[in-house]
């Protein structure tokens, strides 16, 4: 499965995510330049975190700007799977690949850490290795994901089960004592209307090998390839 | 005379006005006396220092570079090569914290790079007063989001540091900042070896007024005179940098460059130099082509502005092109800003105008060096005199919770989380979690670690010996984590070195570190030297902050503090101490920071290093923690609260002494009960006292002596006043 | 040339975390007056055009596309000519 | 109650990185005309205070004191009455 992971100018995560598709999922992973126009060879994209642009004037502002964004468009709009980390995700947000908007850590401090997520939806291609609820053991590394939408938005995601991953306790619990950043219903991931754009603000590629302390983030990276898979078939 | 009145002001003494004049034949106009008032300030010069840093030992079978290039280099096999330093940036943050600290990582990242190795980890040395004050948690907040920030941007991990806190640095607050690269051996930049003709290209931000004698500023007292004539503060961009690493990298993959050198202190005027004086070639320079962000800068301030995120390139004959085309892919501005000569003149015109000439050896090997002479300061005497018999006695539970809750011992999790420590995906032991940080190195079975120490108390009461620790338990959180210490870089924090006592602190802790660093084969590949950290409340402690390299060959087997499981074995190596002097102890419970600073035996550390190298081939331990700040029982609270499992020891007896002793050369350690004769067989091999203390197991930490007295917490307990201190604090 | 200032500030509604640290800080020093903080944004352009309203009009635009968020910010352009 | 708006900028001669990146990607987008973009702080406070007068005092006192860093940041205060 070829893999495009875009860069752009203060991208951070890009070799991270390289290595989990190359090294770790042993499938193929290319760069993209944020200049490119076309992704058509790709069967996947990943935008992955960093601070695009510095993420100066607001997370992932400018970088909707780069050409490759209306290739990103194109390339979902013709049912292709993308995924959004960290600053990915905050991309697609500005982009308006996706809903709501992200506002600063209520904490105001850059948070680092561990958290837990629950897995509210697995008949996704990002989640169907996952079983219903399950909760999984995250990084998070982000100063901006304190996720927000209007009351209108966030029931339509409710209604239209687009919020994959919520913030809660190890038992699952979607709590506000577990929420990280102050979003919007415990929210730290969710996926547009026909289901292929999925954006998170926690790192699967941090924690896809035990090395690294566990391994829940694979799955992600598994459940795209097998979904994949089982479509070209 | 105009002359006359301006050098001193620039910080020139009568005398080295007089080899200035010798040098140029003629009085120098004000441009050249700017250009030596920088390069001969401390900053740049090190004419106290350079001295005692010949004591270092700097040659060692690791050793590729040791120090006089912008960072050194070690040999970790396999072609590869680890580069570091260590850099102070104290006085920007004590006036702007978030940028003064920010800037700081900004600079030592840059002397990475410049060597062509990729910056994969990021430290950090941090002293503030303490924090009960306002201004100080301001400082404090300002400095950790600066650092975090910075380096969060760049991607590259912050994973590991200290942080102190002491009413010393109340105003002069300490910053130091750690870099390691990492670089294939063939690709390593070194001096710019200039070809005569060669065009010398500027790259990256474009230059304001930002930082004008900041090299000068730095080598003088805080004071409110040197407040009033700070320069415009450098705001960083850490953008742009992470722009120059990725263009600067490409630049090296491809072979395109001679070498490269960073702008930092002094700016053009000692990047130009260094450059030119490597190979006793001259140079020219137009400021009139130095992109400007700012209308009518004279050339005195475009050679003197320390504006940040700005790069030297040296191409190779020919490349200029390619290279043009590499930084606008990046979207940066190269332009040629001059030329390499053979005279040995640094030129500087401003278009057609020759408005400075000096020759090139004078601004570098010309600064002056000063051997100052030491006195022993008078508090010295005093306070080896302390009898820790005459302390009044306390209630060792109440004394044990106070030690957990200090600012020095509490969690410093309200830091590091701050920092993004797990960019890159190579962090394998986190922050926080083991004695020092552990980063795999991808494509490889190696890792490798780093820490950061100094315990400055220590350092104060007895400067030699003090510096002795320092180095010896870099070494030893090293081998805790299992990683063979390889070489150090330093940061020597100290007060006025022109004032005998200051001077004796700096020479006696540079004696104590050459000497633990020659014996434990820890050899000095680079560092940094911050002099006058003072304010009108007098010196800092002597603070020279050492950061250790070390490195695993199989990453498997790394080791971190947390106890594992329960009804393992819980060990002491190394002997049982009970000397207090310099503790913690004495300062939370009895108000004092003095005493006798308990002896560093390095025959004795050597041996404890290579036991827990042995035990981590041998894979026996489930946990290992150097003992340091707290003594003993926080060290096994540490390893308790880190791994949610509860223990109960007994000790001979139970004192203050045993429980809270600072002594060094010892770790606690935990193992299956299998395992404690392998234990027991190895340690006598190297010598290495062996006290089976107890067991881990349950909800409760319990030390316990030989009659019914015992110290004991429940371990939820001690965690919340442990790891929520700092937190509650900074609120 | 024309300066433009561009105000962007939190829509209504949208909480401002850094807003309400601010207003609690100033309490706490003593201005027990403050009842409320916002923190928004102040945009100073510089820029040539054709007209007054040319330069409105890029301002507006600009300020749409890519200055203020409008899921969470409102902004407000005002010219500020002779500079 | 009493409105007032307090502008934060950056003082002349200090880099603004932000600015500047805003500046590059307006003019990539294809307002050329952009020639400078600073970015500084719109803080809007609502404070109860015995008169105008009295409430521009503790504006100006609270943006040198909390609301603007001295040592990069200049500041201006305007009252915004009848709010
Ligand atoms: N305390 C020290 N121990 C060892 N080397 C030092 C020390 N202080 C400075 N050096 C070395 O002196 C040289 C000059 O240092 P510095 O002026 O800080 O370099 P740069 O200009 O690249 O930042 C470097 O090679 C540095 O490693
Ligand atoms: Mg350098």
């Amino acid at each position: 499965m070829r893999f495009g992971i875009v860069v752009f100018p203060g991208s951070n995560c890009d070799a991270d995510c390289y290595y989990v598709i190359k090294d770790v999922m042993h499938e193929e992973a290319f760069y993209v330049w944020h200049k490119e126009r076309d992704l058509s060879s790709f069967d996947a994209v990943i935008l992955p975190g960093g601070f695009s642009y510095g993420d100066y004037l607001r997370a992932g502002a400018i970088a909707r700007f780069s050409p490759v964004m209306s290739a990103v468009k194109e390339f979902a709009d013709k049912g292709g799977l993308v995924i959004g980390i960290c600053n990915g995700f905050q991309i697609l947000l500005e982009a308006g690949l996706l809903p709501g908007a992200m506002l600063r850590n209520k904490s105001l401090k850059f948070i680092c850490d561990q958290v837990h997520l629950k897995v509210s939806r697995t008949d996704t291609p990002f989640t169907h290795l996952f079983s219903e609820g399950e909760v999984i053991k995250i990084p998070i590394a982000h100063g901006e994901g304190n996720y927000y939408c209007d009351p209108e938005t966030l029931e339509s995601l409710k209604s239209n089960r687009q919020i994959i991953f919520t913030y809660s306790s190890p038992e699952g619990l979607e709590d506000e004592e577990y929420n990280p950043n102050g979003s919007i219903a415990n929210i730290a991931g969710i996926i547009n209307k026909k289901g292929n754009v999925l954006g998170m603000m926690p790192h699967p590629e941090r924690c896809s090998e035990a090395v690294l302390g566990g391994t829940d983030g694979f799955k992600v990276f598994a459940s795209m390839i097998n979904w994949a898979k089982e479509a070209s078939r | 005379m105009k002359n006359n009145m301006s050098y001193r002001d620039l910080g020139i003494g009568d005398d080295e006005y007089r080899m200035i004049l010798d040098f140029m034949g003629r009085e120098p106009n004000e441009l050249e006396l700017g250009m030596f008032s920088v390069m001969w300030s401390e900053h740049c010069g090190y004419k106290n220092s350079r001295p005692l840093l010949k004591l270092f030992p700097t040659k060692g079978e690791h050793v590729i570079q040791g120090p006089g290039e912008n960072a050194g280099v070690i040999d970790i096999g396999d072609n590869d090569a680890l580069v570091f330093k260590i850099e102070s940036h104290n006085h920007p943050s004590a006036i702007e914290p978030y940028q003064g600290a920010a800037t700081g990582v900004g600079g030592i990242v840059r002397d990475i790079f410049t060597m062509g190795a990729r910056p994969v980890a990021l430290l950090n040395s941090l002293r503030f007063g303490e924090p009960y004050d306002e201004r100080v948690k301001e400082l404090l907040a300002g400095v950790v989001a600066g650092i975090g920030d910075y380096g969060n941007c760049l991607g590259i991990p912050t994973v590991g540091g200290e942080i102190y806190f002491n009413d010393c640095y109340k105003e002069n607050p300490l910053v130091n900042a750690m870099c390691i690269g990492l670089v294939k051996k063939d690709e390593i930049k070194r001096a710019v070896a200039s070809r005569i003709g060669s065009p010398i290209m500027l790259v990256g931000a474009k230059t304001g007024r930002d930082g004008i004698h900041g090299a000068t500023f730095a080598s003088e007292e805080l004071s409110e005179e040197s407040t009033a004539k700070r320069p415009a503060v450098q705001v960083g961009d850490p953008f742009m940098e992470k722009l120059l690493i990725e263009a600067c990298l490409e630049l090296i993959k491809e072979d395109l460059i001679d070498g490269m050198q960073d702008l930092g202190a002094a700016g053009l005027v000692s990047s130009v130099a260094e450059t030119a004086s490597k190979e006793g070639c001259g140079v020219v320079i137009d400021v009139l082509k130095v992109p400007r962000r700012e209308e009518g800068m004279t050339p005195y301030e475009v050679m003197l502005s320390e504006s940040q995120e700005r790069m030297l390139v040296i191409p190779k004959e020919g490349k200029e092109k390619r290279i043009a085309e590499i930084f606008d892919k990046w979207g940066l501005d190269a332009v040629v800003i001059g030329q390499v000569t053979d005279d040995g003149i640094f030129r500087v015109f401003e278009g057609e105008k020759e408005v400075a000439a000096v020759p090139v050896v004078a601004l570098t090997e010309g600064c002056p060096v000063y051997v100052r002479e030491g006195i022993k300061p008078d508090y010295y005497r005093k306070v080896q005199g302390l009898n820790e018999d005459e302390l009044l006695s306390v209630n060792l539970t109440e004394a044990f919770k106070k030690l957990l809750a200090s600012p020095n011992i509490a969690s410093k999790k309200w830091v590091f989380s701050q920092y993004d420590y797990q960019v890159m995906t190579n962090t394998v032991v986190v922050p926080g979690d083991g004695d020092a940080a552990v980063l795999r190195i991808k494509g490889t079975k190696k890792g490798f670690a780093a820490s950061t120490d100094c315990n400055s108390r220590m350092v104060y009461l007895n400067p030699y010996e003090g510096g002795m620790m320092t180095v010896c338990e870099a070494a030893r959180n090293l081998a805790c984590v299992g990683a063979k210490p390889l070489a150090l870089t330093n940061c020597l924090n100290f007060g006025n070195p022109e004032k005998p006592e200051i001077y004796w602190q700096f020479k006696e802790a540079v004696k104590g570190m050459a000497k633990a660093a020659e014996f434990l084969g820890t050899p000095v590949v680079s560092g940094n030297v911050s002099l006058y950290n003072e304010s009108s409340n007098g010196a800092v402690y002597p603070t020279p902050v050492v950061g250790m390299v070390g490195l695993l060959e199989d990453i498997e087997n790394r080791r971190d503090m947390a106890f594992k499981n329960e009804g393992d074995i819980i060990c002491l190596l190394g002997r049982l101490r009970r000397e207090l002097g310099g503790s913690e102890y004495l300062y939370v419970c009895h108000g004092m920071e003095s005493g006798r600073v308990p002896e560093v035996d390095l025959e004795e550390e050597k041996s404890l290093i290579n036991l827990l190298l042995e035990l981590t081939s041998l894979k026996v331990l489930s946990s290992c923690h150097d003992i340091s700040e707290g003594g003993l029982a926080v060290a096994l609270a540490e390893s308790a609260i880190k791994g949610g499992i509860g223990f109960s020891v007994k000790l001979e007896s139970l004192d203050a002494g045993i429980l809270f002793s600072e002594a060094p050369t010892r770790a606690v350690v935990s193992l299956n009960k299998d395992n404690i004769s392998k234990l027991k067989e190895v340690s006598s091999k190297w010598g290495i006292e062996v006290h089976v203390l107890g067991r881990t197991g349950g909800e409760e930490i319990i030390i316990a002596g030989e009659e019914n007295e015992a110290v004991s917490l429940n371990l939820e307990e001690a965690r919340q006043i442990w790891g929520e201190r700092l937190q509650c604090l900074m609120k | 040339m024309y300066k433009v200032d561009v105000f962007v500030v939190l829509k209504p509604g949208v909480l401002d975390p850094k807003g309400e640290a601010v207003k609690k800080s100033l309490n706490v020093m003593g201005y027990e007056g403050v009842n409320e903080v916002r923190i928004g944004k102040f945009i100073e352009v510089w820029l040539d055009a054709e007209s007054r309203e040319d330069a409105l009009r890029q301002a507006e635009k600009m300020s749409k596309e890519l200055l203020a968020n409008p899921v969470i910010e409102d902004y407000r352009v005002k010219i500020v000519e002779g500079e």
